[in-house]
């Protein structure tokens, strides 16, 4: 299981700000892939990802447990 | 340097603490940066804004900036509070404070701050207009970042 | 805008009173640049400095600078005090506050007031060491100002 | 009779703030070598010239009841 963060136009998308998929192991582009066929996200393809508060790249490795938080572009400032 | 230089609020922000934080017998000069909420963006009307952070990522994020600051420019101090949640109309949204033996380094140091947190940290802003709200992004469709890190943003309040 | 914007003081400054001047409904961006009293600059160890001032040139001359300002950069405020005085180490002798709509003219202007101020504002500055004490006037040998301003000046506290 | 204010550097010089000198009308560079033969001032040559509290050029004319200050290279900030 990995908790999935979610913010701002995302979150308001979703209806929630934090949802559990169950997912063992694999990269953030998998884990994008998911995402996208369970929800309809607008902005998904422009988010930045983020694995234990760090952000990551596409070829980055997510584990059980971790937490992974949807980086929209960000506006603050 | 203690971690409270770097910090997330949800109530309202006193520029003077945030100035008190960097403030050293060997800086010559002290720049602080207020980012306020602007009521007219060309014609369009805010009525208010709100503020929403991943905060512990934020704090960490601002905590890098002070430290790439304190590489590039060595000698400064660097403070920096954002506020989150809802604020009206010239309420402040963020300080920065940077202090520095020079003045130079102090100004550009204190500019960088603002651009990198317009980069890389997670804070959102939605904007409520008279006719309607949005989450304000990236305007300049960032399709990707393929550093890691997003390099560029735009259509902010301040910019 | 009325006169007490630009001012010479001999009580110390409170940096909140200057920002305060500027507020403004639409300024989306605030800077302020705060010049105090260094302790070391280099191997030297200042003891404390002396401030004078041509107070009602000086005082006209500040109100140049940011007539100068909203010339070169609409749209912004700025309010500018300088202490005179003795004043000790981390003491506060100037301070600007230049609102702006926008984040990049804020930070332009902040910095080309204080290049102004140590170009045409009849103020004089005392070192006073552990060993002697001296006026602080150009480092940089300007014999002459022909434009009748002087351009340029150096060596001093927040370079 | 003008007015000549002092500063900083030329003011301890002189040991006065000011100076009365009696000067009916003529140039910042003639008002200069009056001064200059008078006292001995180290900072002359550098300094500009006020009057009436607004910067002179060398060329400018200085009457009499004129407020004439001497502002040697300024260190504010």
């Amino acid at each position: 299981m990995i908790k999935v963060l979610l913010f701002a136009q995302l979150q308001e998308e979703a209806q929630t700000d934090v949802i559990e998929i169950d997912f063992q192991e694999g990269t953030v582009t998998e884990l994008k892939k998911i995402l996208q066929s369970q929800f309809d996200f607008s902005q998904l393809s422009e988010s930045m990802f983020a694995i234990n508060e760090a952000y990551a790249l596409e070829h980055d490795v997510v584990k059980s447990g971790d937490t992974v938080a949807v980086i929209p572009p960000v506006s603050g400032g | 340097m203690p971690s409270n230089y770097f910090e997330i609020v949800e109530d309202p922000i006193d520029t003077k603490d945030i100035i008190q934080k960097v403030e050293d017998r060997n800086a010559g000069a002290i720049t602080t940066f207020i980012g306020t909420v602007r009521e007219m963006t060309g014609e369009k009307r805010t009525i208010y804004l709100e503020y929403q952070a991943y905060k512990p990522m934020a704090e960490k994020m601002l905590e890098q900036i002070g430290q790439e600051i304190n590489d590039r420019w060595p000698g400064t101090h660097v403070a920096i509070t954002h506020r989150i949640g809802s604020l009206a109309i010239a309420d402040i949204a963020v300080v920065i404070a940077v202090s520095s033996p020079n003045r130079k380094p102090a100004y550009e140091a204190n500019e960088y701050a603002i651009e990198r947190i317009k980069q890389i940290v997670p804070i959102w802003k939605k904007e409520q207009w008279e006719d309607g709200a949005a989450w304000i992004g990236d305007q300049l469709e960032n399709v990707s970042y393929p550093t890691g890190k997003p390099e560029t943003n735009g259509g902010d309040h301040n910019d």
